[in-house]
């Protein structure tokens, strides 16, 4: 069962004005409010949303890939992020920076705990989606 | 100025409580919601005017994503009526 | 204002107790709800509370200016949130699942576990 | 940097995100579910002889010095549970490649092992309160998923007491934590030793310990906090179950041991009188508890609360041999109470239930079960000269040393209690003819058992009675080891010295 | 020497392999290990002689002080050499007894564990060795007395025994290891010196009392002698194994060892003397109002262990000389008795002695063993057993202070076994040949050399009574008394009281056996006094254990989490709100209170927003009411300088209520389902422990922080973090740990959701 | 002149957002409610988040402010629209002295279909 | 809509590239983003109305905003009068354009008009149900309502 007309544009609207906005919370989290969890949310608010207004068979086309997947890769993201500095012989953990010059434009900080925010925010979008479609699709049966 | 971010506290925090009335009494779900909807909107609402209070824009950020999230709290109870949910509640 | 918080966090746990102590599992899992907003407003409070001092530093300072909100009280509670979310969301389904397969509301039906 | 430390929580970690991203292919997941475990086990023997040979073992996560960083920690008592955790692991992870549905593999039996494991080993391993917390809610999120895994009526309703009476324990840790934190500012274990001596109000300090106590109370099963336990164990599939009752109340009996010897030792007539008077109604209680039940896994699961008791009681004593008792104590608990399950289980695939009323006729027909029964449960009743004889007589004699004639006393009576409930699953599923009425049913499920499901069913079986074994006639190494790790909880500036260097 | 106790339990592990491989010739063949151990124990004779000890260790968990250390002096050499010797004979009877019995196997392997348990108990030197051994002849004897287990009867005698003898081993162990503190030691040769120090403990009379409970019920001493009848459940070679040289003779082997270490005072003497005593009485009372063959023996048997103990107790030199004289005696014909019951069994299908007459005929080498085998056991010259009796006489006649007791119940006792020992001997064999279940003939071999051998022994021993006492009674006697005596036995040594007594005995035992049936009548009108026996008393305690235990069960775990969380929350309340109000008095540390006035708008709603919720009616009112305190909660962390937990907090909130909404509206409304009086009583735990936070919190607040950890923290986040949000770069990198944990368990929440709905769809497709 | 206009920004927001309230407590029925919440609700907000964004004077604040307004302005409507959709559609009552209903007769709650009545007629 | 994505992509490359997240940066991102699209699509047709709207976008704004001011008077004297002068009811209105963005945009435009709120759209698409607070004058207010809907009809065309 569908939603209304106006909530079905209006996801259609908001998801990638949602989704950008995750994004940009996540990419400034590490210097002003946000991150990757606070991001994750909103993503998966983006995604409940257009859940609601349309339907899980929907949902999981726009997703792309299985939430279950997304979950499992958030975890092995964050987890191997602490993993580079035992290589180089430093404790579990430990942040490594690249720090890349793009010339022109200034610094872009990459760095290991980026990847664990990604970590982050793919898990919990993933944790978030596999829940809500297990329950939506449970509904529907 | 501080009266005036001194008065504005005073009618938010009034409305706080005039929504929080609503929010009892209802007397249904959809009544209730609205309450809860607005009440996100003065949390909005106040997360500003808190900014310009002590001065730190950080703050507006909460406001930030509360305003465009804080519907879904609705569209999830009307969904929930749609779908079959108890009515008379 | 923490002596006041004081007494917000207690009141928070009375009614979450007591919700947690009806027979209804929904009263169950809404008691839950309040019991961790609890713990986590009594983490912020005995954390010390300061006003307008967000944790963040403005760019191009390496401290934050006029002093700071401890960060690690909010550090914690970020944590503990999201984990009594992940824990809540569990909850949630599986009193919905204990109902579809119990037929009941009513926890003092769900005895057949015990002896 | 000492990787050591940090494999047993990586380990299974990874092994659990992988098992997670390759959720398609169950052969995979078999695959990681032998490789992880038996990873984690080589690691977590690797540590233990590391900490053993070298003292313990510290890793400052990120490089951020100890107290502001998370460290990881391994003293022997830490690592002698990770190394019983992996133990564990792995026999169980072997049992489960023959007795866990397709279904519940499918959905995430393997990884939920994985990750039950990180977080028991995790919180083994910290050195930070909240870090603790932290790993307490992974291993119990994980213990929720196992435990509902199947969705049977009966798993639904154990869920609900579980989780809810678990829940509540977690947030107590965490109003402790936070208290903690809100009266010293600082969270690692060994910043605290010296920060909580520092407080003024001692007595508060020792509200706050009464606050741990209750919290880990509810997680080691101690009276009267423990009604989750019997409430649920019996519920999920064996393998679960016996991973549960190896590994999860001993996570809460290791944070008393923690707690109790690191940081509040102030007030030692006051806190561990009260453990004591816990240590000894925890017997009683689930030993009679275990009395009034006629299906086994309800009976074992009864005698976890019991031996819980025996565990806190050298705790509580807290003299040199206590606490050598009580370590011994876990080590032969651990292996023993799973191996009861697992050889539950066999039970169960033999005859259809685990109901002693509907089954018997064990020992005509499988001695070599028996035997393998027999080695667990009389350990279990503390007969010698198997492993449980010495973890009781160790603590025994520490109370007779102590001359604390009640708590003596009780810790006997119990002991022939728990062989009678030992005797009476003997008697009624081993010794009785089967039941005519169930026989057709019995015969059956023998029938449908295969062969390879049986051989992987007794490997785990087999070398954890070999353990037993060895931990009981071999007690001579297995006391050392205990009693180096209770010498280590007698000096926590051993620890502080560890954690902290010279900054202390 | 350690070679030689263990063996039996690596012939344990191995004899049901053997037993298979051997066939019919297994009995004879396993003998040889039993029998070689007598050889082997026989060589070590000479070295005690004179009452010359030898220790010989071997460190086994030498951190607890428990270690193999081996103990040979006479006493434990005169066990050893019965336990191997008549073990030997067991192991062939039990060949022809269990001839094709599909357990055999089994059977041999539990045998040798047994026997070499016992081994260990008589011969180990250090008391926690000795206990281990003591409780592995519990449990192999358990395991043979049920060994019949399809058989109800068989399983529960079993439990019984076991129950008994595992809970006296328990007050032993404590006993012991008091014992060990007392002494210092845990050495026998040690403490065993040290006698004075151990009398002079403190705890002397407890310590005792603990002890001796392990022996009395091992040895089945009134008020623990019932299980010992119930025990015959167990094939009869293992009875006669068990009643003769092993199992309740452990009991009486530890007495008699403690005896140089305990003994002596006047708590020993009475206990012993005067329970020993009694028991004596008992069994022989017992044993003549038995129709079964095998409970008659039995109640024999325990009328040897009350005099056994009897006579340790009074501990003077005849005592003792009397104690293992008799000892010996009896494990002789105890043992052969034994046998010749199980032939009869065997060859006649019936345990009941009024079935069975006139065998002589058909069985004329088991009619005169058992002639020879019941007068030791009567007591009668010339068998070693009226040796025995007659010292026995002279010790209870000069005992210190309770001679007339013991001599008064002595003669008594001798009488009825009078009666019995005729009853044995001559009621199957004499008279006309009655009707049995199987057709008799005599039993084969392997069944009558063990009952053969050990008559004849009685009789040798008794003609020869020197032969003993030079071989090992001597040295055996030494180790008892703590120093050597001199002695001689003699068939005749004149007339004197003893001899008297013995003539009163046989005289008026013989009429008790004429009129026999007459006594039987009156015995079935004493039927009431087993109402009152300490039998009743043992399935009393076992009912109320299990009564007890269901109604614990059932008021604790009673299925109610209600009560489960209202137990925890009073306990968390009893324990840290009564530790503050111990520690801290009922002074709470109220600070000074900086407030806005909209801050105590927000906290107010807060606080009224949960009582709301906790009073609604509405399911989803209540939700949205939470999202309301939820908003609160985010405007307290706007207010207190934490965004970040602001953004959080209101994010899961709306992700609350979407999953909330989801489920919720299959679940039914809010039930009204407590009573007022619940009500209230929830209320009041809430309020108990709402109101211990509130105080904790104030206390805590009152605690001055001098430079929280995280003061650091925030002076790297820049420089060392690399990013201006604390809490963010706290949460990435700091305590980078406790974020990974944090997401897992957002996974394995998420897993275990998918889990729970998708494995029920599943369920409902199939 | 920038903090005048911030403080008659700030009252004025503050109002709206007091009337919304007044009015979700005094008006008579769920739809009336909402028209109190959604307009002045929404537009006091919006002139809030335009006070902070001009007092802080920067362009980074600003935008975000404005994203502020945008965003309430945007979810408001769809709010109020889910709401007053689903209130309707459960039956919440009406103020008694409500005049018509063109709804109320084409809707059918049980497959949720709502006819237009415009069904045969061709669309221009 | 899907240049808009597409300028917003563009906006969020060069916050990357400058790595500088914050408003301003997006804000600047945006607008060389929406120079180049207007630059490089000048020649198509489809494009060039994307670029073009925007000065339209900011004039509907203004329009809208003095609506917004203009009904939250009406509303607030209802609130704030003690007496309720309102004559409610639910009305339906028949529309042109059968287009999601316009109906939906519709709708919204109408809620946040003071007086006025969406309730549904019919399932076919041709009629929008409204509920006014003041219906007493239904031919004023369906007038209004039309004059919404072209302006909606003639901004997103
Ligand atoms: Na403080
Ligand atoms: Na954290």
């Amino acid at each position: 069962m569908m939603g209304s007309l106006i909530l079905r544009t209006a996801a259609r609207f908001l998801l990638p004005l949602l989704l950008l906005f995750s994004l940009f919370m996540l990419l400034r989290g590490h210097d002003e409010p946000g991150g990757g969890f606070i991001a994750g949310l909103i993503a998966a608010v983006a995604f409940a949303l257009y859940l609601f207004a349309f339907d899980a068979a929907r949902t999981r086309q726009l997703l792309g890939v299985d939430p279950r997947l997304l979950l499992g890769l958030g975890l092995l993201a964050a987890t191997v992020s602490g993993l580079p500095s035992i290589l180089l012989g430093e404790a579990f953990f430990t942040a490594i920076w690249w720090p890349i010059d793009v010339p022109g434009f200034g610094e872009v900080k990459l760095s290991t705990p980026l990847l664990f925010d990604i970590g982050v925010y793919l898990l919990v979008l993933g944790a978030i989606m596999t829940i809500v479609l297990a329950l939506d699709e449970a509904e529907e049966e | 100025m501080e009266w005036v971010v001194t008065l504005t506290f005073i009618m938010l925090a009034l409305s706080l409580l005039l929504a929080f009335v609503r929010l009892v009494l209802g007397p249904s779900l959809p009544d209730r919601v609205v309450a809860l909807e607005l009440l996100a909107l003065i949390t909005v609402a106040f997360s500003v005017v808190y900014a310009v209070h002590v001065d730190v824009a950080h703050f507006l950020d909460v406001a930030l994503v509360l305003a465009l999230t804080g519907f879904m709290a609705a569209v999830g109870f009307s969904r929930f009526l749609e779908r079959g949910g108890t009515r008379d509640e | 204002m923490e002596p006041v918080m004081a007494i917000v966090v207690g009141a928070l746990f009375a009614t979450s107790i007591y919700m947690m102590l009806r027979r209804s599992i929904v009263k169950l899992v809404i008691g839950l709800i309040l019991l961790s907003n609890a713990a986590n407003l009594l983490i912020f409070t005995v954390g010390g509370m300061k006003r307008g001092l967000p944790p963040l530093i403005d760019e191009g300072m390496k401290m934050p200016t006029g002093g700071w909100a401890d960060p690690l009280p909010q550090a914690l509670i970020l944590t503990a949130i999201v984990i009594s979310f992940g824990v809540l969301a569990f909850a949630v389904v599986l009193i919905h699942r204990a109902y579809e397969v119990v037929q009941e509301d009513d926890l003092d039906k769900m005895r057949s576990t015990d002896t | 940097m000492n990787p050591d430390v940090a494999l047993p929580v990586l380990i299974p970690f990874i092994a659990g995100a992988l098992s997670l991203v390759f959720y398609r292919s169950l052969s995979v997941q078999r695959w990681i579910g032998i490789l992880g475990t038996g990873a984690l086990l080589v690691a977590s023997i690797y540590l233990l002889y590391m900490t053993y040979t070298q003292g313990i073992r510290v890793m400052a996560m990120g490089e951020w010095a100890a107290p502001f960083g998370i460290v990881l920690v391994a003293d022997l008592l830490g690592a002698i549970m990770t190394v019983l955790a992996a133990i564990l692991g792995f026999a169980v992870a072997v049992y489960s490649l023959a007795t866990i549905s397709r279904d519940n593999i499918a959905y995430g039996h393997f990884p939920l092992i994985h990750l039950l494991l990180a977080g028991v080993c995790g919180a083994f391993l910290t050195g930070d309160i909240f870090n603790l917390y932290v790993w307490v809610e992974v291993l119990l999120v994980s213990s929720f998923a196992l435990l509902i895994l199947g969705g049977e009526r009966a798993q639904m309703e154990g869920a609900i007491k579980y989780v809810t009476l678990n829940l509540l324990s977690s947030i107590l840790l965490l109003v402790a934590v936070g208290l903690t934190y809100g009266m010293t500012g600082t969270l690692n274990m060994a910043d605290l030793v010296g920060k909580l001596a520092a407080v003024e109000n001692q007595g508060l300090v020792t509200v706050i310990a009464m606050l741990f106590l209750v919290s880990f109370g509810i997680k080691s099963a101690a009276f009267p906090l423990f009604f989750w336990l019997p409430a649920s164990y019996h519920t999920p599939p064996v393998a679960v179950s016996a991973l549960f009752a190896g590994l999860l109340t001993k996570v809460g009996v290791y944070a008393l041991f923690r707690f109790f010897t690191l940081l509040f030792d102030h007030d030692v007539g006051y806190t561990h009188e009260i453990l004591l008077w816990m240590a000894g109604f925890t017997m009683i209680t689930g030993v009679l508890g275990a009395a009034a039940q006629y299906e086994i896994r309800r009976i074992l699961s009864f005698h976890i609360v019991s031996q819980i008791g025996y565990m806190i009681m050298g705790l509580a004593l807290f003299t040199p041999l206590a606490l050598i008792g009580g370590v011994f104590y876990i080590m032969h608990h651990i292996i023993v109470k799973a191996n009861l399950f697992l050889v539950g289980g066999v039970v169960y695939f033999l005859r259809g239930s685990y109901d002693l009323k509907q089954i018997g006729g064990l020992w005509r027909e499988k001695p070599w079960l028996g035997l393998l029964f027999l080695v667990p449960a009389l350990s279990l009743a503390g007969v010698p000269p198997l492993s449980g004889f010495f973890g009781k007589f160790i603590i025994i004699r520490a109370g007779i040393e102590q001359q604390s004639w009640g708590i003596v006393a009780v810790a006997l009576v119990v002991g022939l209690l728990t062989l009678y409930s030992m005797i009476k699953i003997w008697a009624e599923a081993f010794w009785k003819a089967q039941p005519e009425a169930h026989a057709e049913r019995a015969a059956q499920f023998t029938a449908a058992l295969p062969t390879r499901s049986l051989v992987l069913m007794l490997m785990p079986i087999s070398a954890l009675a070999l353990l037993t074994l060895f931990i009981g006639i071999g007690a001579q190494p297995v006391y050392e080891l205990a009693s180096a790790a209770a010498e280590q909880m007698q000096n926590p500036q051993i620890y502080v010295q560890a954690v902290l260097g010279d900054s202390q | 020497m350690l070679l030689a106790v263990l063996s039996g339990f690596i012939l344990a592990a191995c004899a049901p392999w053997l037993t298979r491989l051997l066939g019919d010739r297994a009995g004879w063949v396993l003998a040889l290990l039993p029998a070689a151990l007598f050889v082997y124990f026989l060589s070590w004779i000479p070295l005690t002689a004179g009452g010359a000890a030898e220790v010989v260790h071997y460190s086994w968990i030498p951190g607890l002080d428990i270690n193999l250390s081996f103990l040979v002096d006479g006493l434990s050499l005169l066990f050893a050499l019965l336990i191997s010797g008549i073990g030997t004979f067991i192991i062939i009877y039990s060949g022809g007894y269990l001839h094709g019995h599909e357990y055999l196997p089994r059977f041999y392997g539990i045998m040798f564990a047994f026997m070499a348990a016992m081994l260990g108990v008589v011969l180990s030197n250090n008391i926690i060795s000795l206990f281990v051994f003591w409780e592995l002849t519990s449990i192999t004897s358990y395991l043979l007395i049920g060994f019949n287990h399809e058989d109800k009867q068989a399983r529960w005698c079993a439990l019984q025994g076991l129950f008994v003898t595992v809970a006296g081993g328990l007050a032993l162990l404590a006993g012991l290891i008091m014992l060990a503190g007392a002494g210092g030691s845990f050495e026998l040769s040690e403490l065993l010196n040290s006698g004075d120090v151990l009398r002079d403990y403190p705890l002397y009379t407890g310590m005792l009392i603990l002890i001796l409970f392990g022996t009395f019920t091992k040895s089945a001493q009134v008020p623990f002698h019932f299980w010992l009848p119930n025990a015959m459940a167990a094939p009869t070679p293992v009875s006669a194994y068990l009643h003769s040289a092993t199992m309740v003779k452990a009991g009486i082997y530890l007495m008699a060892r403690l005896n140089p270490g305990l003994g002596g005072t006047d708590q020993w003497l009475y206990t012993l003397g005067l329970f020993g005593a009694v028991t004596m009485f008992t069994g022989s009372f017992m044993a003549l109002r038995s129709t079964d063959v095998k409970a008659m023996l039995a109640y024999s048997t325990i009328m040897a262990l009350g005099t056994l103990t009897m006579l340790i107790g009074i501990g003077t030199e005849a005592a003792i000389i009397a104690a293992l004289a008799f000892l010996l005696a009896h494990a002789l014909y105890k043992a052969a008795l034994f046998m010749l019951a199980g032939g009869l069994d065997h060859e006649t299908g019936t345990k009941n002695i009024l079935n069975m007459g006139g065998l002589r005929r058909l069985m004329p080498v088991s009619f005169i063993t058992a002639c020879v085998a019941a007068l030791s056991l009567a007591g009668l010259p010339p068998l070693f057993g009226f040796i025995a009796k007659e010292l026995m006489f002279e010790a209870t006649l000069h005992a210190p202070a309770i001679a007339t007791v013991t001599t008064v119940l002595a003669v008594i006792s001798a009488i009825m076994i009078m009666a019995v020992a005729a009853l044995f001997a001559l009621r199957p064999y004499t008279g006309k040949l009655k009707e049995t279940p199987k057709q008799p003939h005599e039993a084969p071999p392997s069944m009558l050399a063990g009952p053969v051998v050990l008559a004849a022994l009685s009789l040798v021993f008794g003609v020869a009574g020197f032969l003993p006492v030079q071989g090992i009674l001597h040295s055996a006697v030494a180790a008892v008394h703590g120093s050597p005596l001199e002695f001689k036995l003699y068939l005749w040594h004149g007339v004197n009281t003893p001899l008297l007594l013995s003539l009163l005995a046989v005289v008026t035992g013989l009429l008790v056996f004429a009129g026999w049936d007459r006594v039987l009548a009156v015995y079935r009108r004493l039927t009431f006094i087993d109402r009152f026996g300490p039998e009743r008393g043992y399935e009393r305690v076992m009912a109320a254990l299990v009564w007890v235990a269901e109604w614990q069960t059932r008021v604790l775990q009673n299925g109610y989490m209600r009560n489960y969380l209202i137990t925890i929350l009073l306990t968390a309340v009893a324990l840290a709100g009564g530790t503050f109000f111990i520690y801290t008095g009922n002074t709470v540390p109220f600070g000074t209170v900086d407030i806005t006035f909209y801050e105590a708008v927000i906290a107010a709603l807060i606080i009224a927003g949960a009582i709301v919720v906790s009073l609604m009616q509405s399911r989803l009112g209540a939700v949205a009411t939470v999202g309301m305190v939820g908003f609160g909660v985010a405007l307290i962390y706007v207010l207190f300088s934490a965004p970040d937990l602001a953004i959080t907090q209101i994010m899961v909130e709306t992700l609350t209520v979407i999953l909330l909404v989801l489920v919720l509206y299959r679940l039914p409304r809010f039930l009204n389902l407590s009573s007022t009086a619940a009500r209230i009583r929830d209320a009041l735990v809430a309020l108990l422990f709402g109101g211990m936070m509130t105080v904790l919190i104030l206390a805590v607040l009152d605690v001055e922080v001098v430079a929280p950890i995280s003061d650091q923290l925030v002076a790297w986040s820049y420089d060392e973090g690399h990013g201006r949000n604390i809490v963010n770069v706290i949460l990435v990198d700091f305590r980078a740990l406790d974020t990974l944990g944090e997401i897992f368990v957002v996974g394995l929440a998420a897993i275990g959701v998918y889990a729970m709905i998708r494995l029920r769809a599943e369920d409902k497709r199939s | 002149m920038s903090e005048l206009v911030v403080s008659i920004l700030l009252l004025l927001g503050a109002a709206l957002i007091l009337i919304a309230a007044i009015g979700v407590v005094r008006m008579p029925d769920l739809m009336l409610r909402m028209h109190a919440t959604s307009k002045a609700g929404a537009l006091g907000g919006g002139l809030l988040a335009v006070a902070g964004g001009l007092h802080f004077a920067d362009t980074d604040v600003m935008v975000r402010a404005i994203a502020i307004v945008v965003f309430v302005v945007m979810t408001a409507p769809i709010a109020a629209h889910a709401i007053a959709r689903a209130g309707y559609f459960v039956g919440v009552p009406f103020w008694d002295r409500t005049l018509k209903d063109e709804l109320r007769e084409r809707l059918d709650t049980r497959d949720h279909m709502l006819r237009s009545g415009l069904e045969d007629k061709p669309r221009e | 809509m899907r240049l808009f994505i597409w300028n917003i992509m563009l906006a969020l490359a060069w916050v990357s590239l400058t790595g500088n997240f914050s408003g301003s940066g997006m804000l600047t991102g945006f607008a060389f983003g929406y120079l180049m699209l207007a630059f490089v699509t000048r020649m198509s047709g489809e494009t060039r109305s994307y670029t073009r709207k925007i000065p339209q976008v900011v004039g509907f704004t203004l329009f809208y905003i003095w609506e917004i001011i203009r009904s939250n008077v009406r509303v607030a004297y209802e609130v704030l009068t003690p007496t309720h002068y309102m004559k409610p009811g639910v009305i339906g209105l028949p529309l042109d354009s059968d287009s999601d963005a316009v109906i939906s945009l519709l709708a919204n435009l109408i809620t946040m008009t003071p007086g006025t709120l969406s309730l549904d759209v019919s399932n076919d698409r041709r009629m929008l149900f409204i509920h006014a607070m003041y219906i007493d004058d239904e031919e004023a207010l369906r007038r209004d309502l039309k004059d919404l809907e072209r302006r909606v009809i003639e901004l997103l065309s």
